[in-house]
């Protein structure tokens, strides 16, 4: 058997490969589904209901979606130049811990939304540099850097588990590990009443096109693009290596810190060890179901929310237990694997 | 049933496609014991698609492979490697972390065997070494070893699982002529002890030479078999390229100015001298060959030129400017087109788009860009010329270049070069793995600029090339250039001599 | 009869953690009963609580039950959005509205009296304490074991050990493990697995919250049991009747109220022990002797 | 420092050593054999999750306890052959998908185990396996009470390790595998299948990871429950690194990072955090990503490591 790459990509065959793919993996759910007792097509039209069917469901998958873009569009970044950055969590943990070390207290009195803005600016910051290390270890020693991001993931957790115990633990938090909260007029104003959606939405959609612009148009995009296919090839033709890595480095790093810093500003207004249920390592999911395009990974993070959300309301509603929404994300993450597999390859006898 | 008298190897009607596209098509190949026979084509004529089929690497979509009379189970190695048959590939098969002796055994044993008895394996290895003239140290690591080397691991791997038959995939492609001449000595003392053998080559001398046979392919097809010694260049060029090639010739005309100097270029690098003082001047309207057998110094020297590279000392002038930080880009907006040695590694990139591969070097250039954004349709606009201009077959702007075969691909990097009518050019080893046509066609290019005024430094292993395109030549050996002499009356015993440096201590004069 | 109440558990962990299984178990028995409709999710993490306290809330819950600890502020926001539901949540808070209560777990009374008979039985005279991580109230129930011991074994030393989260049994384990190196012959086990590491080396422990007796027979010999039926029934008593649900419920953990008391088994523990404790835990009932809420992290 | 030599002293110190090093000890060697073909499988995690689950489950609905490990063992492979289907013949990214498996093996655990273990008030147990005796060996003073005061997997891993170094340094296959992590082209140059022995190696490695989790629900503990592993298969993923690739270093890398956590629990209830616990947790990997360093210098890594093989392909 042969893997043949196809040269021509039938729309067709684009278009209806993530269908088959999540039908696929909502057919296996239904399977597991069932062996809970539960009626099946019951469970798929509350899976709708849940994720879109109220005003509630509606921002709460958009809530949900607002890190995984982030975090998507790093990976994404990353992945193009094939800088294999598995990190995302940590950065996004790093990312998260700078805005709250610098935006609990205000001493230079700013205005709200200019401190909002430098927390910002100070949470992405934190995230790229925290991709800068294995960067460098990669370039200077040809360290790989997917198990060096991996390992800072625990690394950046332990780190901000030793803080939220220590030197920023909430005095008024009675005893819980968990940070001092971010001044309010810094966080960020709810877009919706009376839920928990933020502005970190509109921060996140405009990352995801300005990513794509980047990418698509610009001098640094190609040269990224080049630098990851062929490092030697790109070299030869002027493009500075390393600089263009940093580069795609600190854009990845800081997308992910981005994400920390919005999640904090936004969401939950602290940090603390369980500030994040895997939006890092989910961001690779939802990048690679976007095809590593930036505009795709807002779609990809809007379904990957919907799936979560919806199945998880499911479980409840029809007394299915709630690990069943994991379950049907990361089916539906290993289906669309392989239907975007097939949808540029195809299996030959050889 | 093994027959006596069977021939070695017998492929009937095979033919392959890849998808559309007929590779081969009912190819038929016959291999008597003891034979040697070379295996002449085009690039993408399929000749290594061939014999991919015969080692099980494929499997053919018809016909029939017997080796010595039997049937051979089809698209497996394992049965081809106990049929009797060994191949080298064109790029080599080995495991540089592992030793000779274990590169040779692996596969060797049942799986399910409890030990690997590799003293007995040793032992064996050296008795063949000696009996072939293939000596390595078994228990070496492979990433350690020389080129020349490591092809004799190879070999020896064949060897060593009782090949009968043994298939070279341009086995001399990476050896210097020196290595080339042992590897065909070693095959005619193979061949006498009863071994057949198919190599594969683009080099027409070494086919002549070496081989008792010719069979040539060309588009998948067997268009011509002709015994070495009834044959010439010329026939088997023409039946490889199904016309006349003329290789083009060179005219003398005036030199002009100087337009690119190297003073005292030495390179340095963990603690080894890889470039030693290297002094040259290449003037407008001239060719300067430097040749020399590859590992002596002139990929560092071509990587300082294309300013990839910054010397440990010395200087190069280009046009009269001595940049004081060279880099590639710098290297190019100053004039200097650039071909290197390796084309799939450094001169294009396999899975961006022909457009992209063409405005790479030139990416910051207005032309190219704005601030920020490429400007596109410009780029596409310059592939599309390019593509015309230099007729590279296949090709559209937005198609991905690993589509192209080599000479194809070649014609790009030449292209985007000479469109700009660049006053230097380096091009290194520009022929390499070409077939006679595309070789012609980049010869001509090369004159072509130089009629127009251009210098050009052709850093080339391939002495012939050398005696007819260049107006003047300079030897390398081990980091240090010989002085440069005019090749008007210059022969290839010579060049040759000057390749091993036995020529230097004159020369300096 | 209308239609039951329904009431909605939100734990965020595995019905099975020690703490969530005593509301589990109250829910569940109240549901058996037929005075309620019990329905929950477990294993919340915290981004997801607000959700689902939400999504019960909208869903038809009136009564939430659910523990705010690692979710403070949210979960008083959610209250706020939702002023016809009464929440019920664990906290080391303050009530805040008029539907948002708190409890604390205060089985620290029972943790006294098990100090008592720990401080007759040990014969080191050192005994260990396993904690998740040192929060005010596993603080003040470590704090109340040790003075019940120090009652009756004035020299005792302590050791202390945090596994820094809430839920690694195996971890316990090894925590319990380093203090019977250390010395110790009697483990409070505050998290699940301590007494494993009690059963492994034939000493003694100590359950906390639910009662582990039948679970390890001959190594568990008395649990601090924390009830959560007359906080629940309270809470319920009040949002039935339409009074105002945001208060502190805590008081109903205690003995008095039947929210917590001492299960042990008599024949692994000195008679004379028993009497005392017997005592006590009689003084404790009838408000002549109150244990100090020490909620300082015991050193 | 008197504390850390009396704690270093103990007897129980050393026990815990080897029985904290067993989970990891099964979690490497299983990574390492998948990397030394040349697959990292980040599904460890999630592997080790399901072993955990699935192994207990087996014992609690009455089977004994080495069919428990064969059941964990089973599952692990089927996880493996997963991993090795979507990585091998398709060659589809190995971490995404390894991570696509960590969290369909993790979430599928929890959900089965829930199905089959109706919602209880404490973890339903199984009775484990008990520490071997060894009759006068186990009355060695100090070593009778360590080395001689295991579990019976806790040997299996350490026999398990043995082995593997010898399969993979003196056998046939061993070599096969290397070669094939090596240069897989070289493999099949050599009449070998990479595609087969990639995906035997992954089905082989997946199972021993599978036991690292089984280890956890039937020797350390006796229930199941979700978060078990508690990022046990990361630490293993680091430690091969820690190990360059070998089956010797990673059962010393195991005992390493377990006398680390044995420690620190051990000073902690005495010494009471002087040095914040958490930077004993974080040395593991910081040490790992040092290692990475130091042979990345020396090419140690499988050449082949994350690169998919396509026949034919060039
Ligand atoms: N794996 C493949 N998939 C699709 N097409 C292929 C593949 N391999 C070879 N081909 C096709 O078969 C043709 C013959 O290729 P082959 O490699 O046999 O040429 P060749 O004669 O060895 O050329 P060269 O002299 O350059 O080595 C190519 O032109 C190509 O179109
Ligand atoms: N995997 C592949 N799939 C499809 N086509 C292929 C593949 N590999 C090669 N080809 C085709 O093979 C042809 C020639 O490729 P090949 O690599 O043999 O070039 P080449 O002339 O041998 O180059 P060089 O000798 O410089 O390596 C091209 O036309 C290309 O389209
Ligand atoms: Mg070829
Ligand atoms: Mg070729």
């Amino acid at each position: 058997m042969i893997v043949e790459r196809r040269e021509t990509r039938p729309l067709a065959l684009v278009v209806l490969s993530p269908v088959i793919a999540v039908a696929v993996a909502l057919a296996l759910a239904g399977v597991l589904i069932a062996l809970a007792g539960a009626p099946i097509l019951d469970a798929f039209r509350a899976i709708a209901v849940g994720a879109f069917g109220s005003r509630l469901a509606a921002t709460e998958t958009l809530l949900r979606a607002c890190p995984l873009i982030l975090t998507g569009l790093a990976v994404a970044v990353a992945f193009r130049a094939r800088l294999w950055n598995i990190g995302a969590e940590g950065q996004l943990y790093l990312g998260a811990l700078a805005v709250v070390t610098l935006g609990f207290s205000n001493p230079l009195g700013l205005p709200g939304p200019l401190l909002a803005v430098l927390l910002l600016v100070a949470g992405a910051l934190a995230g790229a540099l925290l991709l800068l290390g294995p960067l460098a270890l990669r370039l200077r020693f040809g360290v790989d850097e997917v198990v060096t991001t991996l390992l800072l993931n625990f690394v950046v957790v332990l780190l901000v588990s030793m803080m939220v115990e220590g030197p920023l633990k909430d005095p008024l938090a009675f005893g819980w590990p968990r940070s001092v909260p971010v001044l309010a007029d810094a966080q960020l104003p709810k877009i919706v009443e009376r839920s928990r959606l933020h502005l970190g939405l509109v921060i996140a959609v405009g990352a995801a096109i300005l990513v794509h612009l980047v990418q698509s148009r610009f001098v640094f995009g190609l040269e990224a693009k080049a630098a990851g296919l062929s490092p030697r090839a790109a070299a030869f033709a002027g493009v500075p290596i390393g600089r263009t890595l940093v580069k795609v480095a600190l854009l990845s790093g800081g997308l992910a810190g981005l994400a920390g810093a919005v999640e904090v500003m936004g969401n939950r207004g602290y940090v603390s060890t369980d500030l994040s249920p895997g939006f890092g390592y989910f961001g690779i999911v939802v990048a690679m179901l976007a095809n590593l395009q930036p505009l795709g990974a807002v779609i990809a993070a809007l379904f990957a929310a919907a799936m979560f959300v919806g199945s998880d309301a499911m479980g409840r509603q029809l007394g299915v237990p709630s690990f069943i929404a994991d379950v049907t994300v990361a089916l539906c993450l290993l289906t669309m694997l392989l239907a975007l597999f097939f949808s540029s390859y195809r299996l030959r006898r050889g | 049933m093994t027959s006596r008298t069977a021939p070695a190897l017998e492929m009937t009607g095979i033919a392959k496609r890849f998808g559309a596209f007929t590779a081969l098509d009912g190819v038929d190949l016959v291999l008597a014991r003891g034979e040697i026979v070379a295996l002449l084509g085009e690039n993408g004529a399929g000749k290594t698609t061939l014999m991919n089929v015969l080692f099980g690497h494929y499997s053919a979509d018809e016909g029939e492979v017997r080796v010595f009379g039997e049937p051979l189970a089809s698209g497996r190695p394992r049965a081809a490697i106990r049929a009797g048959v060994g191949m080298v590939h064109q790029h080599f098969t080995l495991a540089p972390n592992l030793t000779v002796i274990e590169n040779v055994v692996a596969g060797t044993a049942k799986l399910s065997g409890l030990s690997l008895s590799l003293p007995a394996a040793r032992a064996r290895l050296r008795e063949l070494g000696t009996r072939f003239g293939l000596a390595v140290d078994p228990d070496a690591r492979v990433g350690d070893l020389s080129v020349g080397e490591a092809q004799r691991v190879e070999i020896l791997k064949s060897l060593f699982r009782d090949a009968r038959i043994l298939v070279l995939d341009e086995p001399t492609a990476v050896l210097t002529p020196a290595e080339g001449e042992t590897l065909f000595a070693t095959l005619r003392l193979m061949a006498k002890e009863g071994l057949s053998v198919i190599f594969i080559s683009h080099k027409l001398g070494e086919v002549l030479t070496g081989a008792d046979r010719v069979v040539v392919l060309r588009g998948g097809r067997m268009v011509g078999m002709r015994a070495s010694a009834e044959t010439s260049r010329e026939e088997l060029a023409e039946l490889m390229v199904g016309r006349r090639v003329e290789r083009p010739e060179r005219h003398e005309r005036p030199v002009g100015a100087p337009v690119l100097v190297a003073r005292d270029l030495t390179l340095r690098r963990g603690g080894r001298t890889l470039l030693d003082g290297a002094n040259f001047t290449l003037n407008a309207g001239e060719i300067l060959g430097l040749i020399g057998v590859s590992g002596n110094g002139q990929k560092p020297l071509a990587d300082i030129l294309f300013g990839l590279e910054a010397p440990s000392a010395g200087t190069v002038e280009i046009l009269g400017q001595t940049p004081a930080r060279p880099s590639p880009r710098d290297m190019v907006r100053r004039g200097l087109g650039r071909v290197p040695e390796d084309r799939h590694a450094e001169g294009a990139i396999g899975d961006l788009t022909l457009w992209e591969n063409a405005v790479l070097e030139r990416l910051r250039e207005p032309r190219f860009s704005g601030r920020f954004l490429v400007r596109r349709g410009a780029a596409r606009a310059f592939a599309a010329h390019l593509v015309q201009r230099f007729d590279i077959r296949g090709a559209a702007p937005d198609k991905r270049i690993r589509l192209l075969s080599g000479g194809n691909m070649q014609k790009l990097i030449l292209g985007r070069n000479l469109d700009g009518d660049p006053p230097v050019l380096v091009c290194a080893q520009p022929t390499r793995g070409l077939d006679e046509g595309a070789i012609a066609g980049v010869h001509a290019r090369l004159l072509e600029a130089r009629e127009r005024g251009a210098g050009i430094l052709l850093i080339s292993e391939d002495l012939d090339e050398v005696l007819r395109l260049a107006d003047r030549a300079v030897a390398i050996h081990a980091g240090r250039l010989s002085a440069t002499v005019p090749t008007a009356g210059l022969d290839a015993r010579r060049l040759g001599l000057m390749m091993a440096g036995e020529d230097l201590g004159r020369a300096a004069a | 009869q209308g239609v039951k109440p329904k009431v909605a558990g939100v734990h965020a962990s595995p019905v099975e953690n020690a703490w969530n299984s005593r509301l589990h178990a109250a829910l569940q028995a109240a549901a058996e009963k037929g005075t309620i409709e019990y329905v929950f999710s477990e294993g919340v993490s915290a981004n997801d609580y607000p959700r689902v306290m939400r999504e019960y809330a909208e869903g038809g819950a009136v009564l939430v039950v659910g523990e705010a600890y690692a979710v403070e502020n949210e979960a008083r926001q959610v209250a706020a959005e939702y002023p016809d539901v009464a929440f019920l949540m664990g906290s080391s808070g303050e009530p805040t509205g008029d539907n948002f209560g708190t409890f604390g777990t205060w089985n620290h009374e029972a943790a006294y009296l098990a100090g008592m008979l720990s401080g007759r039985m040990t014969q080191t005279g050192t005994v260990g304490a396993v904690g998740a991580i040192p929060i005010p109230e596993i603080n003040m129930l470590i704090n109340a074991f040790r003075a019940g011991v120090a009652e009756t074994r004035p020299d005792a030393k302590h050791l202390i050990g945090f596994i820094g989260t809430f839920f690694d049994p195996p971890k316990a384990r090894e925590a319990g493990l380093a203090q019977i190196d250390a010395g110790a012959d009697i483990l409070f086990g505050e998290r699940i697995g301590t007494a494993d590491a009690a059963k492994e080396r034939g000493i003694k422990a100590v359950g906390s919250l639910t009662d582990y007796t039948s679970r390890y027979p001959d190594t568990v010999f008395a649990n601090a049991v924390w009830n959560f039926d007359p906080i629940l029934a309270a809470a319920l008593a009040d949002k039935t009747a339409g009074n105002p649900t945001g208060k502190n419920y805590t008081p109903y953990s205690l003995m008095k109220e039947g929210g917590n008391d001492i299960a042990f088994t008599a024949s692994m523990v000195p008679a004379e022990a028993i009497a005392e404790m017997e005592a006590k835990r009689e003084a404790i009932k009838s408000g002549a002797f109150e244990v100090a809420v020490d909620m300082s992290e015991p050193k | 420092m008197q504390t850390t030599i009396d704690i270093l002293g103990s007897v129980g110190l050393w026990a815990a050593v080897l029985r904290i090093a067993t989970p990891l000890i099964f979690g490497v060697l299983g990574a390492l054999l998948c990397e030394r073909a040349g697959v990292l499988n980040l599904g460890i995690e999630g592997i080790m999750t399901f072993g955990a689950m699935a192994g207990w489950l087996a014992v609690y609905s009455g089977a004994g306890l080495w069919t428990g490990l064969l059941v964990a063992a089973l599952s692990g492979a089927a996880f493996g052959l997963l991993h090795a289907g979507l990585t091998v013949p398709l060659g589809l990214s190995q971490h995404v998908a390894g991570l696509g498996i960590t969290l369909f093996a993790s979430s599928l655990s929890y959900y089965l185990f829930r199905l089959a273990v109706p919602v209880s008030g404490t973890p339903p147990t199984v009775e484990p396996f008990q520490p071997l005796d060894f009759g006068p060996l186990s009355d060695i003073p100090f070593l009778g009470s360590t080395l001689f005061a295991q579990t019976a997997p806790t040997y299996l891993a350490i026999l398990l390790a043995i082995a593997l170094a010898w399969i993979l340094a003196r056998t046939p296959l061993g070599l096969a595998i290397r070669l094939t992590g090596e240069n897989p082209h070289a493999a099949e140059a050599q009449g070998l299948d990479p595609i087969r022995i990639r995906i035997g190696a992954v089905v082989a490695g997946s199972a021993v990871m599978a036991l690292g989790g089984a280890f956890l629900t039937l020797a350390a503990f006796n229930s199941f429950f979700p978060t078990m592993v508690q990022g046990r298969g990361w630490v293993a993923i680091a430690l091969v690194v820690f190990a360059s690739w070998r089956p010797g270093r990673a059962l010393l890398g195991a005992l390493l990072f377990a006398l680390f956590d044995a420690f620190q629990l051990r000073l902690q209830p005495l010494a009471g955090g002087v040095v914040p616990y958490q930077v004993f947790l974080m040395t593991p990997y910081l040490l790992s990503i040092l290692a990475l360093v130091l042979v990345a210098r020396r090419a140690r890594v499988p050449q082949a490591l994350m690169q998919p093989y396509h026949r034919g392909e060039r």
